[in-house]
């Protein structure tokens, strides 16, 4: 993507190169941290996801976009999760000192942190991995998510925004019920498009339509995608077709969140060449043409 | 005592308590190291690694090794199973551009190594005898091409063989790491040791497979993986009481240690040492609370060194059959 | 469907999910049974006898034994500890006292036995071939006196030397039961199915030790005792996938059932039948929901008899080292 | 012990004989279940002492003084108890459906189990084991308890007391801050005799004195005793000398409770053979000339 504007907040060690390590000591002043969250919000949005508001110390709220926390899931009589659970930003509000998150509900983990109140704690560890970015010079970005993806894509459209970045929004989703996050692109002055698998828009025909208009109107400057294989090999696609930039932010079942355990491992086409990388160190932000589909 | 200037009693300091254990040759600050492969440099941020007693990287192979297929990791109650495999980009990657990263902190680094066959081993030993190397953790938990795929440390044979080859290609002190797959670790034990092993860290995962009954599949991609954590705890003290029962040479102890009780555990059991691995990924701070917690142990109980918890175990009364299994 | 008196439509009944699995010669009515020492007289208040696949007996030896020093139990995290040792009235008084009641149920009786030596298992095994035995359960992760204590299963050659003795010694079915306490149990249980067993019970507890960091002593009376419950179970069920591989003979899946999806898993790595023990303990009733639940899991999945689940893993496209550890 | 009046609710395979289990089926209507039993009323009584009450479905409240149950504790953040916890009854009351228990926080388990609220459920096999009895022409007996000793033979004399039996109760404590159940033994009439630590009157010597008194004024047809090793073998030196037959509640670490994990075990001194019995099922009451020392 050549040059970029760095949101990131700070280089870390793992996050400084993708190929190893890096010699010499650390920054003193530590990025990420395990800190002590406490419940202020945690409301059901629908069925499927709920809304956690945390009050957090430092460097908690000085997230970006893109980044993620490990978080100690607390136990129940039923669910007793053994390992953290990863959570992408939702939203950072250094000001007030607030992270929040939108999860889906979908087994152990999930569910037993549905279960923690208004007022408890909650280890959090981060912010961790790599945000996204946008390239020098873009006017305006195309942004293309669905289900819990669109939790992550939310804050990209705010940097952007504060940036003076326009965002064109394509929001997919099962049925109305279930997009999520529209007021927040919506405060942003993003160019909105809901597509869903009820009323046949959700088909990738036809975001591939709105994703061709919005590039030849000026509106994709850059490409970034979330929560769905398909959407991504689409964008891909098209990103390499029109010479579009972009970004995907991936998932992979994580023990550490640190680099330390190798879990993390997503393969990647570098040149031609297969190479894994640690979604929670080398990501989980990554160039939207490396990636594969999983 | 009575304060000197405001003349009111002050409560007299804690006794102090010598944190320092030795490892052979090597005296390290405290007990405390992380266990292979669950520690790297993304910790430091969290984890001051002055504060460590050691420090021991992932274990790394000759050549370049890709790992296993995903998914890599599960959960299982209180534990987890890995099969991470040995992702490695080789020693030659290792000596010019993350020893010097380690180079950087003044604690002890262990390096941990693999290769798959005793020759193998002793060369890649060999290579690793370089500065800012304090000592060679041998995985010798890892499947030997020799023995049909069979881990080395299964078996006290292979254990000699293997270890033997490692003495004679350096000088570093060399720690045998061994499995807890192999139903006689005591012999394995002493096999290590006469084969000139300095320690023995005791012990890796244990073999365990879960299934996913939704899906019919097995949850790691590797079919089968290494168990670790809490779960694991009770069989690994059992090993480390096995082996420090028979060889003279340190046994640090690894497996399911979240706490210093677990630590004190394992220490009475006759480890010297001990070293801290999911636990980590638990709670990124586990190390240096068990090096506090330990300390503060041994204030309460009136130990004037963690050293001195090494077998101190009140058993002298008790009659012990070291092989014979219970039920 | 209709309702033929009124008229309403009303869903079709579940369909049929056949409970019964067979082990060799026998066929029991479901996969679920107790797992020795873990059952008794006490239970039948509270479990109907009848409704389990078999009873097992808590071991039996040729003489009276004691068993050990208490305490003879403790927990340890999700799993408990062990040492009873196997005290025993004898095969005698078992025969004359104990056999008769036992013989009231019309579920098949497993007696389970031991002994100290190939000749002395030859021996009990043959006066344990009684009416109202329908199998011996072999119980040989004991120790082998001929061996200096060594259980008789942490080694293929003694394995096959004294389930061959038995074979010899009786026509009633024979299941030898395993000890995970052994390196290679794929080779153990092959050297248990070339010398006749006709099932085996894979396994029994796996050697453990815990200390209580207050007093320093051992939590076992005995020092070391046999870890059971979920702790366990990974490696259970990984022992039962290599068994299961390499044998022909059915393989009856044992450590850490609580729940039918436990059950399951055993099943699908291979397992024909299931024992459930310390389970029993936390919760009486713990084998009628594991009855009751494997059958609604095999309607849930369209299996149409829970035998259909033996070996069921979709793992045909996953490259599987037996006998490689993981980290 | 001679003839006694039977207060078991039934006998049970288990404990119908000592010497091993009884030929031919057991009795149709089960006396053990593993019921739900609902808290009632949960209270401290003091730093140490809790006393708990259940509503639970037959046959948990026929359950008779000596015998126990085996509870299953809930799980907390940081204790999670494996095993049941083993719990003599302190009061039944089969009109009401109730039953009550009086422990001591001392660990995992019963930390565990403080921490039940009312109106939450718990799982409770029993009743369990072989309770007191008394033997036929009794008029008079003498309980001596410490600690939460005292809350096993509080139903005894209960029981005594119904049949008409007189109780002379020595109550033993620490301090006069810990003596539980002074009421319950009021209730009845018994003669009751507080023994302190803080002002020496526990001494051995003068409980002897004691129940030297009560033997020799006709108040001790029958020692029991439970809670204390000395004590005990106080009681058992007194009752051999002077010919007055004697039971004892006995503890041992449990798993099954049900005769089953042989885990119970104790020693005995039976006609100078040491035997081992389960405290579960031959048990917990014993008679008193046949213990040995802990
Ligand atoms: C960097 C990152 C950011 C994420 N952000 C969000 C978010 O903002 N909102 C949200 O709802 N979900 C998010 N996820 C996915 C979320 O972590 C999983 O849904 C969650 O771990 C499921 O755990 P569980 O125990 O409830 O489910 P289970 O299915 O019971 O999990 C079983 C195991 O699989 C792992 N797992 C299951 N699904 C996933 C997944 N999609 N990604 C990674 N591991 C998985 C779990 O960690 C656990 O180890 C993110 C994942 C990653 C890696
Ligand atoms: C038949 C019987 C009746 C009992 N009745 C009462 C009662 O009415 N009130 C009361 O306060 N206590 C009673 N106890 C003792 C009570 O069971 C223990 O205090 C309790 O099990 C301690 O568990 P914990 O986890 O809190 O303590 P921990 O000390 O952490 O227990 C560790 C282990 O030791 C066992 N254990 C510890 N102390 C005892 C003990 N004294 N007896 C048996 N096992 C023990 C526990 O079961 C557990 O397995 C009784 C015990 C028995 C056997
Ligand atoms: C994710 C993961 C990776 C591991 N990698 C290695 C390794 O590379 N080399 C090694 O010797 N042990 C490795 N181990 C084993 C640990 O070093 C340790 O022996 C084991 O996990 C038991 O300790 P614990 O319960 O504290 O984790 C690994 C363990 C885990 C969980
Ligand atoms: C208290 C206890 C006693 C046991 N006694 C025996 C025994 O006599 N013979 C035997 O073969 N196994 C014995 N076992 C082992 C069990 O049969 C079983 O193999 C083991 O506990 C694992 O299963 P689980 O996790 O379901 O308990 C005993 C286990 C326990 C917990
Ligand atoms: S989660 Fe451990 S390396 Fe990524
Ligand atoms: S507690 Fe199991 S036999 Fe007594």
């Amino acid at each position: 993507m050549g040059q970029t504007i760095s949101f990131q907040p700070g280089l870390r060690a793992g996050a400084a190169s993708a190929t190893g390590p890096t010699a010499g000591p650390l920054p003193a002043t530590p990025s990420v941290a395990d800190v002590l969250g406490v419940v202020v919000s945690h409301v059901w949005l629908n069925d499927e996801y709920r809304y956690l508001v945390l009050e957090a110390p430092e460097p908690a709220p000085l997230a970006r976009a893109g980044q993620f926390f490990n978080l100690e899931c607390p136990h129940t009589a039923e669910d007793k999760p053994f390992l953290r659970r990863p959570m992408s930003l939702y939203r950072a509000d250094p000001a007030h000192g607030r992270v929040e998150f939108l999860y889906k509900v979908t087994g152990l983990g999930t569910r037993a942190l549905a279960s923690i109140k208004v007022g408890r704690t909650m280890r959090m560890l981060g912010p961790l991995g790599v945000g996204f970015s946008i390239p020098e010079g873009a006017r305006s970005i195309a942004v293309l998510g669905r289900g819990v993806g669109l939790a992550t894509l939310a804050p990209l459209a705010e940097m952007a925004a504060e940036n003076g970045v326009g965002v064109t929004a394509i929001l997919s989703a099962r049925s109305s019920a279930t997009v999520m996050s529209v007021e927040r692109f919506a405060a942003i002055g993003a160019k909105i498009q809901i597509v869903l698998d009820s009323d046949g828009t959700s088909d990738p025909g036809n975001v591939e339509l709105i994703l061709r208009e919005a590039a030849a109107s000026g509106r994709a400057d850059a490409f970034y995608t979330c929560g769905s294989n398909r959407l991504m090999l689409l964008m891909q696609r098209l990103g390499r077709e029109l010479s579009i930039p972009g970004e995907v932010a991936l998932e992979q079942q994580m023990a550490c969140g640190l680099g330390m355990c190798f879990c993390c491992v997503r393969n990647f086409s570098v040149d031609g060449v297969v190479e894994a990388r640690r979604v929670c160190t080398e990501g989980p932000v990554f160039r939207l043409d490396e990636a594969l589909p999983w | 005592m009575v304060d000197p200037i405001t003349a009111t009693p002050i409560a007299p300091p804690p006794p102090k308590v010598d944190p320092s254990v030795r490892i052979g040759d090597l005296v390290l600050r405290n007990a405390v190291m992380p266990a292979s492969g669950t520690f790297a440099e993304g910790l430091a941020e969290i984890v001051p690694f002055e504060k460590l007693g050691a420090m021991v990287t992932k274990t790394i192979t000759p050549q370049l090794r890709g790992g296993n297929p995903t998914p890599r990791v599960c959960e299982v109650g209180q534990g987890m199973l890995n099969s991470i495999g040995i992702p490695s980009k080789g020693i030659d990657y290792f000596l010019e551009h993350t020893l010097p990263f380690w180079r950087t902190f003044a604690t002890p680094l262990v390096v941990s190594v693999s290769a798959e066959s005793g020759d193998a081993f002793a060369d890649a030993v060999a290579r690793l005898d370089a500065p800012g190397v304090a000592a060679i953790e041998a995985n010798i938990s890892c499947p030997n091409i020799e023995e049909d795929g069979k881990a080395f440390a299964m078996d006290p044979r292979s254990t000699a063989q293997v270890v033997a080859k490692m003495r004679r290609a350096t000088k570093l002190p060399l720690w045998a790491k061994l499995s807890p797959n192999t139903g006689d670790v005591a012999s394995v034990a002493r096999a290590a040791e006469e084969a000139g092993a300095d320690a023995l860290v005791v012990a890796n995962t244990i073999l365990a497979m879960s299934i996913d009954i939704e899906t019919l599949r097995p949850r790691l991609g590797n079919v089968m993986g290494g168990l670790s954590g809490p779960a694991m705890k009770p069989i690994a003290v059992r090993m480390v009481y096995q082996c420090a029962r028979v060889v003279s040479i340190p046994v640090i102890g690894c497996g399911g240690i979240a706490t210093a009780a677990d630590a004190v555990e394992y220490l009475l059991a006759g480890a010297s040492a001990v070293q801290v691995g999911t636990a980590t990924f638990v709670r990124p701070t586990a190390m240096l609370s068990v090096i506090d917690g330990l300390a503060e142990y041994c204030r309460r109980k009136g130990f004037s060194r963690v050293a001195d918890l090494t077998g101190a175990l009140h058993d002298a009364d008790m009659t012990v059959y070291v092989h014979e299994a219970a039920s």
